[in-house]
């Protein structure tokens, strides 16, 4: 039963890959740049919320710091072309690396804290490095890091009038990502991680090592984060350190995870389905009011689906689901006293 | 409660789903150019983005109307090329470069816009101009101040403003005029600025205009913008007790570091600002006496009516679109000169097409009655040669023009007269 | 050699002496109990043993190895493997994936290891539930699931920290065939229990705490009649009840 | 030298506001639990109340914050009963998001309604007096502050500490069903809670419009300020958030001056990771 399960799921995983490569030849997708965009942004922001849930979902390390990773990465790609005038690609390596490096330094003094006390030391590291990014000359400061007119292609990852490669890059990301993550969450690590997230002390008396998990998915998370802030960056040509190192873009991910249902595969995808549409929309309806209504609606909108289904929107799924398999249940058992 | 919410997030989904449809349906209409506006409309700097925004709408009311009170170009006839209707279509960056770049593309090309008037930050500019550039558009910005904007060498980019640079070279000569004519001994500058690109473009340009006029920078003093308080950084100027002050603080950071320098009880002997909320004159108004004697770099205000007798009748139309007592500022009224002067090369190439407009509007000498001076011309890299600020200073609540003597209409105070003098 | 010998344990809070120079072995194959009156210091002790307290003094010796200042998760992984006076159950994972985590420690294949996990839950007599989420367990399930977590790591000594406490009579008497079951399967168990009925029979030794002093160490049966044991802890009238049980069982046997 | 003590009087003045903002998110998080995300937003709520009192009916400050300490208790009961009751059922997280969602929409209601312009009261009673004590100058308007902040926050530790109420608090925060086992209305105990939150925090912004422009960006680094201040004091607890805060102050108005202004956030937030390193529940934790 267990294997029929699996291929199952891995039949489902398959379509949505090869649905999600076709949809650029939707003729209304291939003429209008802005649902492009839109998709683009969904794949992006469902990956690095995927790099977010590894730890924030999966092993329950609640961070808002992940903005930092997210920058450094970026930073990465854009000193490469900015600074040395190469392809993007050995910072994207080299940035992502760092990333790695320095989440591994951060958090491991703060796994000693629990909660809200993590929570908030990870609002004052992002604080820190986004001051710190603020008046580091080397690179560049408050500035921000503009691309120049390079060569568009693969080679310098850079498109001006199409939006078509940058769709396939940010979907080779989704797919690197929730591959990973979906292998690790049918393995064991994925298994440590719950048990970590549920109860730690259970966990080291199980014989797991509960730091050493915390920092690998801290480690993984950071390194995969570090990506897509580098995909962020070539998509958008510019750099700065309040559009990629900040609390704001922290919450993002978290909101987005959250939202879809966080320690979940699927919560990352549908949460930002929900939500990157919802921001792109409705800034593009009402944001030219200037009267912030879109932004209004988007608190409003946060606040019900918290209060309404804590759990996400795989929660309600969940939920749906249940009700189906219950309902079965009921009916069997009504079958069997009539 | 809950009843209430389920229905109520029912109908705003409805709501969503029907105006996303509707707003891929183009209202047909013939004869229209459409331009979009691209400033920061909510965030931190929704203040001057909402003005911005009226001012362009403004221009537009005047270009499409027959205004025959106004005494600007465009204004008698009703629309340009012979009966085109300028329509805007407005968008939000909120402040942010990666929002103004995606917003940009959607104006150009769902909306189909025919240019962009914006972006008010430097840093939203930069990439929205590159996607204007990109598709050889035409991208029309008013008053972002960086001088890298126009030192990129793009085709299709127009900046009316004067930028830092220009700015900060007039401080110097400010000070300069002072030690020869007044005599006064000035000679140690200290700035005051938020760490943004904005604030740190200021203040490199002008830590590069002291160094050639001789003058020593003392005190480089960054700051957080929303801080909560101010007090480190007025006590450090406080400490090192620079002569004259070169302050890049916008909005509510204004304020607050005047009326800190209050309570410290400090002041330089003199102040210049640039294009910040020194010159937003509501704020000048709310400060008060605080905000006396301070001086800055002005591209427009009420009291320049003897210069710039046209912009009354404007400014009437702007005043029933943002508020009766809001009156044009610096930044504001050079959007509104970035719409007309690409309405204006329009109407002379006589045809839309971008290369023709473009070189027309390189070619040309502009009549252009809402700018200091009244003409704009542009240089290769798209800057506004003309573009000329006045160094004026607040006395009684109003901007007295100072300087240059050819113009003044004041003596500068100086020094600033100490708090518990006032 | 012991399996388990614990030497001259003590453990100080600050000026309060939980454990006070303990010491006891724990043979192969053996069940030994571990009681005494509440605040005796039997969880501390329980706790520096598997190296969540790092005890002030005296050594932990398991399989041979000195564990005194492992971390957990290391002793675990020697064997010695633990469950909770308060049951903590991982709540939002489902019975199979609980049992399942435990059975990672030896098998890092997940087909494997969901063999074992399968096995550890039908010994368990967990089957039924076995995709209930762990959280909407009765107590008593809940703690059967501990144990079939415990044991699927595969361990030499099994610690078991009040695994009966607020069973009906029942599941107590269920638990009790389980670990005897399990004993002939050739684990050892260190058990904290409250409940004598339930360990004085299936015992093989039972060490007694009070104030966290040893005052005794011998067979069950010896124990009840130690007096510092009566009085400390059970009280004459419960250790007279025991008396005469035990010999109805033997008059039985 | 004088430059010194200067600049540590600033400090500390800064300090007793950021307690008073603190004491009431950190009252919160110890009986609940629970993070408000949206305690900025209240302050900037609380500073537009008096504004506008002070300037359409010409109410001081020193007055209008008992209008925007009351204004600020009912946002504060509001909160609860609409948004956080319902979250405290789910995920810690989801409180804390829902509280997100709710400073999103005050601050773009602010907007909405008032436009981002940014307001300042002029011709108060207190502006622009200041006492000056040989070379140091003492600006009126932060110590009036600073009392006010400094009395309240005595008043509320006073109420948490040797009230009946107090106790039924603390029992609540320590054990939810246990405190209800005793005849404990903890429902009630919650709203009120939230209550004097909302209240702290109103007093603090009634009186900061005395000397700080109102805008609806206001509150987000006091919020951040805040939730440092909570959590460097330790769980709920209010005298570790008073030194936690008077500590920040002074080392925020100290790193400005000695090391350089732009590094003062810097220097702030480094310090509360220093100490949370070495302590991980806060000064005042256990």
């Amino acid at each position: 039963m267990m294997k029929g399960n699996k291929k199952k799921q891995d039949l489902y995983w398959y379509v949505l890959i090869v649905l999600l490569i076709l949809i650029p030849f939707i003729p209304q997708v291939a003429a209008n740049s802005f649902t492009q965009h839109v998709l683009i942004l969904i794949l992006l922001y469902a990956s690095m919320s995927q790099a977010w849930n590894i730890i924030g979902g999966y092993c329950g390390q609640v961070s808002f710091g992940h903005s930092v990773f997210f920058g450094i990465g970026a930073y990465g790609a854009g000193m490469a072309v900015v600074r040395f005038g190469l392809p993007p690609w050995p910072g994207i390596i080299l940035g992502a690396l760092l990333a790695t490096a320095v989440a591994i330094l951060i958090s491991y003094p703060c796994f000693k804290l629990k909660g809200h006390y993590f929570a908030i030391a990870t609002f004052a590291i992002v604080e820190i490095f986004n001051r710190l990014f603020m008046v580091w000359y080397w690179v560049n400061g408050a500035l921000g890091l503009d691309y120049p007119l390079v060569e568009v292609g693969w080679r310098n990852f850079m498109w001006y009038t199409t939006k078509i490669p940058y769709y396939y890059g940010a979907l080779v990301l989704f797919i690197i990502i929730f591959g990973i993550v979906r292998f690790i969450e049918k393995n064991r690590f994925g298994y440590y991680l719950r048990a970590v997230r549920e109860d730690q002390e259970t966990a080291e008396a199980t014989g797991i090592n509960s730091t050493m998990v915390k920092l690998s998915a801290m480690a993984l998370s950071a390194f995969l984060a570090a990506f897509c802030g580098a995909f962020f960056v070539q998509y958008n040509l510019r750099v700065d350190p309040t559009m990629v190192m900040s609390l704001q873009v922290s919450m993002v991910f978290v909101l987005v995870t959250i939202l879809g249902g966080a320690g979940t595969l699927f919560g990352p995808l549908l949460g930002a389905m929900i939500l990157i549409p919802l921001q792109e929309y409705t800034r593009v309806l009402w944001g030219g009011l200037g009267r912030g209504t879109d932004l209004i609606l988007f608190g409003f909108l946060i606040i019900l689906i918290m209060v309404r289904q804590p759990k996400g929107i795989m929660g309600l799924v969940d939920e749906y689901f249940n009700y189906k398999k219950m309902r079965k249940v009921i009916s069997a058992e009504s079958d069997i006293k009539y | 409660m809950i009843y209430f919410l389920k229905k109520f997030s029912l109908i705003l989904l409805t709501f969503i789903l029907v105006f996303t449809l509707l707003s891929g349906v183009v209202l047909a209409q013939e004869k229209v150019i459409k331009i979009g506006t691209l400033f920061p409309l909510t965030g931190s700097c929704a203040l001057a983005g909402s003005r911005c925004k009226a001012a362009v709408e403004t221009a537009v009311e005047v270009i499409n109307n027959a205004h025959p009170e106004c005494d600007v170009p465009l204004a008698a006839q009703e629309g340009i090329l012979g009966g085109y209707k300028i329509v805007l279509v407005h968008a939000d960056h909120q402040g942010k470069p990666d929002i103004a770049k995606t917003e940009a593309e959607r104006l150009f090309n769902q909306e189909k816009v025919y240019a962009i008037v914006g972006c008010y930050n430097s840093a939203c500019t930069n990439p929205a101009s590159f996607v204007a550039e990109r598709q050889g558009k035409i991208f029309m910005c008013g008053c972002s101040s960086s001088a890298a904007l126009t030192e990129r060498g793009l085709k299709y980019f127009f900046r009316m403003a004067p930028t830092d640079k220009t700015e900060s070279i007039e401080f110097c000569d400010v000070m300069e005029w002072m030690n020869e004519v007044k005599g006064t001994n000035l000679h140690t500058i200290g700035i005051i600025y938020e760490n943004t690109e904005f604030g740190k473009h200021a203040a490199d340009e002008g830590k590069l205009a002291a160094a050639e006029a001789g003058f020593e920078v003392i005190a480089d003093v960054p700051f957080s913008p929303g801080a909560t308080n101010m007090n480190s950084e007025v006590q450090t100027l406080k400490a090192k007790n620079p002569d004259v002050v070169f302050g890049a603080c916008l909005g509510g950071d204004y304020t607050l570091w005047v009326r800190t320098m209050k309570q410290m009880d400090w002041l330089p002997k003199m102040c210049l600002n640039y294009c910040t909320g020194y010159q937003d004159p509501v704020i000048a108004q709310q400060l008060g006496d605080d905000g006396n004697y301070f001086m800055g770099g002005t591209g427009y205000s009420p009291e320049f009516a003897d210069l710039m007798p046209a912009v009354a009748a404007v400014e009437n139309i702007y005043k029933t679109k943002i508020g009766p007592s809001v009156p044009f500022d610096s930044d504001s009224i050079q959007e509104a000169v970035a719409t007309f002067i690409l309405a204006q090369a329009i109407e002379k190439a006589g045809t839309l097409d971008y290369d023709k407009v473009s070189e027309t509007l390189y070619a040309n000498e502009w009549d252009s009655p809402l700018s200091m001076g009244g003409k704009v011309a542009f240089v290769p890299g798209g800057q506004n040669a003309k573009a000329m600020s006045m160094m004026t200073q607040l006395q009684g609540g109003e901007y007295k023009r100072v300087y240059p003597p050819e113009l003044a209409t004041h003596d500068i105070i100086f020094p600033m007269i100490p708090w518990n003098q006032r | 050699m012991p399996l388990l010998a614990v030497c001259e344990i003590s453990k100080k809070f600050g000026s309060l002496v939980a454990n006070d120079k303990i010491s006891f072995n724990v043979e192969e194959g053996n069940i030994v109990g571990l009681i005494g009156p509440n605040g005796a210091g039997k969880t501390t002790l329980f706790n520096c043993i598997t190296g969540i307290y790092k005890p002030s003094h005296g050594k932990v010796i398991f399989n041979g190895l000195d564990i005194t200042n492992l971390p957990a998760y290391k002793v675990a992984r020697l064997g010695a493997v633990r469950t909770f006076q308060i049951v903590h159950s991982l709540k939002e994972m489902s019975v199979f994936d609980n049992v399942l985590i435990g059975a990672y420690l030896r098998e890092k294949n997940t087909e494997k290891a969901s063999e074992i996990a399968k096995q550890c839950i039908n010994l368990c007599y967990l089957s039924k539930m076995k995709n209930t989420r762990a959280g909407d367990l009765a107590i008593g399930l809940k703690k059967r699931v501990e144990l079939a977590r415990a044991l699927a790591t595969g361990p030499k000594l099994l610690m078991l920290d009040e695994c009966m406490a607020g069973l009906t009579s029942t599941e107590v008497n269920e638990s009790v065939s389980l670990i005897k079951n399990l004993k002939d399967k050739g684990i050892t168990f260190l058990v904290v229990e409250h409940i004598m009925e339930a360990i004085m029979p299936i015992a093989d030794k039972v060490v007694v705490l009070d104030g966290g002093i040893k005052i005794a160490e011998n067979h069950p049966e010896v124990v009840i009649q130690d007096e510092r044991v009566i009085e400390a802890y059970l009280g004459k009238k419960y250790s007279k009840k025991l008396q005469i049980a035990t010999q109805g069982r033997e008059k039985d046997a | 030298m004088s430059m010194f003590f200067q600049v540590t009087i600033d400090g500390l003045l800064t300090g007793m506001i950021y307690a008073l903002v603190a004491s009431g998110l950190s009252l919160i998080w110890g009986v609940m639990d629970v993070l408000n995300f949206a305690h900025g937003e209240y302050l900037m709520v609380g500073m537009y109340v008096s504004y506008w009192l002070g300037f359409l009916m010409n109410i001081d400050p020193l007055i209008s914050w008992i209008a925007s300490g009351a204004f600020c208790f009912i946002l504060g009961i509001l909160t609860y009963k609409l948004i956080i009751r319902h979250c405290l059922a789910g995920p810690p997280l989801s409180a804390l998001l829902a509280t997100f969602g709710l400073s999103m929409m005050l601050k773009n209601i602010a907007l909405n309604r008032f436009s981002p312009n940014f307001r300042i009261l002029t011709g108060t009673f207190l502006d622009g007096k200041k006492i000056i004590i040989g070379n140091i100058v003492l600006p009126m308007p932060q110590l009036v502050t600073s009392i006010f902040a400094l009395v309240v926050v005595f008043i509320i530790y006073y109420i948490i500490k040797r009230t009946r109420l107090g106790w039924a608090i603390q029992a609540t925060a320590m054990d939810k069903e246990a405190a209800e086992l005793m005849g404990i209305k903890t429902e009630s105990i919650f709203v009120l809670v939230f209550g004097l939150g909302g209240l702290c925090v109103g007093i603090a912004g009634g009186l900061l419009p005395s000397y700080l422009a109102v805008h609806p960006e206001v509150g987000g680094l006091f919020g951040l300020i805040a939730f440092v201040c909570v959590a460097m004091g330790g769980f709920g607890s209010i005298p570790g958030a008073l030194l936690a805060a008077l500590l920040i102050g002074l080392v925020e108005a100290l790193g400005g001056f000695y090391i350089a202004p732009v590094f003062k956030y810097v220097v702030v937030f480094g310090l509360y990771l220093l100490i949370v390193m070495i302590r991980p529940k806060g000064l005042f934790g256990w």
